[in-house]
């Protein structure tokens, strides 16, 4: 088995409006030192091992998993021992 | 003229643009599910509102993998009418038939009203019945119409007059150039957030979409005078 | 993960684990006598959360009986899913409303969605298609910041269940006052239209009949929700709260699709919406309403984790679930039709002629109770009831008429009072419009939606004031429903019948009661009177925060036909010059 | 500069459509290997440097960026030097 951990994040220069309000609510709880917020997304992939596994990967995430027009991915494979 | 409503798991608005092209505009129509390859029998196709597939992950994007989509790809190469309303929108962006991408409302809330247009480009074939610069009040009622693209696409759109329809006085979710629909270069694939679908019925308070489904009903009319 | 180690039978009795369940000796006690031996940990589950005030109205039944429930154009009155009352051309209009309010105060966003989801299946579970969804919502003062983040959460999860499954949200009401600080109310009403042919029971009957599973595998959410809607909240709550519900709207949006092509097929006997305690309630329900009884084999349960023991599915209140009786031998015509929405449908078990719930988990009988000890005998709690100290105050109090010395300063301190204030904040995140019939949207008396196909139209409002209530509850009653028939008939319509959703503290302490009952008179007076009977509604108690109680609230959610949609009138004042008139003493 | 990775997951246990959702067009597009999708939250903060941290991250996180009745999170703290 393996976990794949897809990180998927705006890319730079696309103005983020949910992250602009969390880090105005942050500000309003007095949390000044916080300079800049982006909101992105995290998944998970349980995956079976297969040929072509990144390649595979590859291919989801520009397909489906994120959007290039505006997003940025990167992903990490790792095995996983069953206990 | 022959019309499909492609209903994807999830969308909403289907029974609203069936209507309108039913009752409002007195022209034949279908709903045609998602499972279905082929569209060749419809003159035009019509991609409603709703939540396909719950807009998980982001709107549009995983309804733009259904078959009907392969469907929907050869109507806009063959140049048949291609539109698609608020998820619809949605879906053309995400296969790639318009350009650029949504994100959520500027203030992250889904907005429910009736808002102004300005319709910017009335030479299209879903807007000859519009005048220049005309101001409509259509309704929208999105949470991720917030149209981004990068500055290149966007000087392109410009250029090419490929913008149709601007928000007018307040732009209520944020969308860069005040974008509220846009068509393919060709002019014969038409995405709006604004549901035009909803203002055909004096009823209910609002008809400045009607001249929209007129549009694309006379401009057929012609074509099909032309070459038959 | 394994398998907790449940307690055995004799534990239960003698350490008392029943009480940590929510039963009371006294009906522990009654449970080994209904049942002839003592429940094991699972039986001892059944009867906790069957017998909780919020699935069984123990406390409330002898003052809901005092209400009309019977007219001329009923159909269907309380029992079902949801009332049906009659619009004529065979058409029916069926409607409900529902609290989710303790869920809504642990986790707001997801605790009204699923309120939403919940009220939608009671809904189509009759076999109408729901047309409109109408919110009546109670918070404290909005300058205490988690009310405000209760009451942008609970917006938000209303707007999000409803607009994505496509049901326009058309009006509603909004209260602030302090007495809701922590424990908000969250009623949510959900309108449908059917043709008389289609109406569904949530009957099993035919023995031999297959007991299937439609919708979303059942998880550990919500295990014991039930019980917890019926105590009061602590401090703790929040920590020891079962997981929460999670809903899904775009499931619920399949489910419904298909139950209504399901319902127009003869092979279906019986339906009904997997709600509080979810499998246990439905199938006993449906059987102690059929006499007869069933069997289940919880292996065949489709689960969403893994080890899970009778128990927990019994429980579990996972939403977008269905329980439906087939006719024996048609099973794969339904499994097929529910495939065509991408959902299963799954045999997991048969009607019985023995009247009792059997159910087999691993080669093993795990539960076998008498159906009716859980659905039709529930015990029934007389409670005391002493008028308060505060009433007999207030009556002593001498009539003090305020004096206005700005009508404008005054006008304007009120209207930004947001109680008062417009709730535009509010209903513009709801999609009011979709499917094109919401004729009158949100902002006027009542709601109001044409029939397409005829020239009729329905007008429908939820209203309660509730410091009314609490200074007279018996005339607030009558207020409570007199408003609602004003707001219909200014609509242009003729008040047909009520739900209504009665949201009070603590029945067990004697003032409370007293204010259920006297409320619950003042209400069966107007409706009465005004011949709008009650067709369906929904008890929460135990609306307290660290012992103080909520405003009595009896929430009314009143439906009137209009005969003609040009009779459709708004509130607005339509033009310059013309002339305002007062009604009424 | 700091910078803070927040990941934000649903407990075990919570129901995820959306995961679900993500999982069953992976399976229609033919990417069958997929057993399981989880989608959570990944977010960046940038901060300034501050006192305690820790401390604050962590009740940042608490109070607003994860909702802790359905939700976990955990996070990293890297010290980023400016180009
Ligand atoms: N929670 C809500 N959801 C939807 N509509 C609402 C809600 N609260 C208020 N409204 C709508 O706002 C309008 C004004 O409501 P309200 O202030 O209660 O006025 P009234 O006292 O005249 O009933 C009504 O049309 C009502 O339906």
């Amino acid at each position: 088995m393996y976990k794949v951990k897809v990180y998927v994040t705006l890319k730079a220069g696309v103005l983020d409006p949910q992250g602009k309000a969390v880090k105005g609510a942050l500000h309003s709880m007095d949390y000044k030192e916080v300079q800049d917020v982006t909101i992105g997304k995290y998944m998970e992939l349980m995956m079976e091992k297969t040929e072509n596994m990144e390649e595979k990967v590859e291919e989801m995430c520009h397909r489906l998993l994120a959007n290039p027009v505006i997003e940025d991915y990167r992903y990490e494979i790792e095995e996983v021992v069953p206990q | 003229m022959k019309y499909a409503v492609i209903v994807f798991p999830g969308s909403n608005c289907d029974v609203d643009m069936y209507h309108a092209i039913k009752d409002a505009l007195g022209e034949e129509v279908e709903y045609v599910s998602h499972t279905e390859k082929d569209l060749s029998e419809y003159d035009a196709i019509l991609l409603p509102g709703g939540f396909s597939y719950g807009d998980y992950l982001r709107s549009g994007a995983i309804a733009r993998f259904a078959n009907a989509m392969s469907g929907v790809m050869k109507a806009a190469e063959e140049g048949k009418p291609v539109l698609g309303v608020c998820n619809g929108f949605q879906v053309l962006l995400e296969s790639g038939l318009l350009p650029g991408a949504m994100k959520r409302n500027r203030d992250l809330k889904f907005i429910c009203r009736p808002v102004n247009l300005k319709v910017e480009n009335h030479e299209t074939m879903f807007t000859s019945e519009y005048e220049k610069g005309e101001v409509i009040t259509i309704p929208i009622a999105h949470g991720e119409g917030n149209y981004e693209c990068n500055d290149k696409t966007l000087k392109e759109l410009e250029e090419n007059n490929q913008i149709v329809f601007r928000y007018h006085g307040e732009n209520p979710n944020g969308s860069r150039g005040d974008v509220a629909g846009i068509i393919n270069e060709r002019g014969n694939v038409l995405g709006m957030m604004p549901h035009p679908e909803r203002a055909v019925d004096e009823i209910l308070g609002h008809t400045d979409g009607l001249k929209l489904f007129q549009s694309i009903l006379k401009n057929w009319r012609e074509s099909h005078v032309c070459t038959s | 993960m394994s398998a907790r180690l449940e307690p055995t039978a004799e534990q239960i009795k003698e350490k008392k684990i029943y009480r940590e369940m929510g039963l009371r000796d006294d009906e522990y006690e009654r449970a080994v006598d209904m049942l002839g031996r003592l429940p094991n940990y699972t039986e001892t589950g059944l009867f906790s959360v069957m017998w909780s005030e919020h699935c069984s109205y123990k406390t409330s039944k002898p003052v809901l009986k005092k209400f009309p429930t019977e007219g001329k154009h009923v159909l269907q009155g309380p029992g079902e899913g949801a009332g049906i009352v009659d619009i004529g051309d065979g058409q029916a209009v069926v409607f409900k409303i529902e609290s989710h309010n303790h869920p809504s105060a642990i986790e707001p966003y997801q605790g009204a969605a699923t309120g939403v989801g919940g009220i939608i299946r009671d809904v189509f579970s009759m076999g109408a298609r729901p047309i409109a969804l109408l919110n009546s919502l109670r918070f404290g003062e909005l300058d205490n910041p988690r009310v405000k983040y209760l009451f942008e959460e609970v917006v938000a999860g209303i707007a999000g269940y409803g607009n994505c499954i496509g049901i326009p949200t058309v009006g509603g009401e909004v209260q602030f006052d302090d007495s809701y600080k922590g424990n908000p109310l969250v009623n949510v009403m959900c309108v449908g239209i059917i043709d008389h042919e289609d109406i569904q029971k949530g009957q099993a009957k035919g023995i031999g009949n297959t007991v299937m599973y439609v919708g979303a595998a059942t998880g550990r959410d919500g295990i014991h929700g039930a019980t917890f809607a019926s105590e009061e909240l602590t401090d703790e709550s929040e920590e020891d709260r079962p997981a929460v519900q999670v809903g899904d709207p775009f499931m619920e949006k399949l489910l419904l699709e298909a139950c209504l092509e399901l319902v127009k097929s003869d092979a279906l006997v019986g339906i009904q919406d997997m709600g509080a305690a979810g499998l246990t309630s439905s199938s006993s329900e449906m059987a102690s309403k059929a006499g007869t009884g069933i069997e289940m084999n919880l292996d065949d349960v489709p689960q969403r984790e893994p080890n899970m023991t009778p128990y927990e599915m019994m429980l579990s209140e996972s939403q977008e679930r269905m329980l439906i009786v087939v006719k024996e031998g048609r099973e794969q015509e339904i499994i097929d039709l529910f495939e065509r929405y991408g959902l299963e449908a799954k045999a997991i078990g048969k009607v019985t002629d023995d009247r009792r719930l059997r159910l087999y988990h691993k080669g093993e009988v795990v539960a076998d109770v008498p159906v009716d000890a859980l659905a039709e005998d529930v015990p029934v709690r007389n409670m005391p009831s002493t008028e308060p100290l505060y009433f007999k105050d207030m009556q002593a109090m001498d009539l003090q008429v305020p004096e206005v010395k700005d009508y404008q300063e005054t006008l304007v301190q009120l209207l930004k009072q947001p109680t008062i204030a417009s709730k535009k904040w509010v209903y513009d995140q709801y999609d009011y419009m979709v499917r094109t019939n919401t004729v009158v949207p949100p902002g006027s008396d009542a709601a109001v939606l044409r029939i397409r196909g005829t020239e009729k139209a329905l007008a429908m409002t939820t209203d309660c004031n509730s410091r009314y209530l609490y200074l007279d509850p018996e005339t607030g009653g009558k207020i409570a429903v007199a408003e609602a028939a004003r707001n219909i008939v200014a609509s242009g319509g003729e008040p047909l019948a009520i739900t209504d959703c009665l949201n009070f503290g603590n029945p067990e302490k004697p003032e409370i009661f007293w204010q259920l009952e006297k409320a619950t008179s003042g209400m069966s007076e107007a409706c009465r009177e005004l011949e709008t009977p009650v067709i369906s509604g929904n008890v929460s108690l135990y609306n307290e925060t660290n012992g103080t109680a909520v405003f009595p609230t009896p929430v009314v959610g009143m439906v009137g036909l209009i005969h003609h949609v040009d009779h459709i009138t708004t509130q607005y004042f339509k033009q310059k010059g013309d002339l305002i008139y007062v009604i009424g003493e």
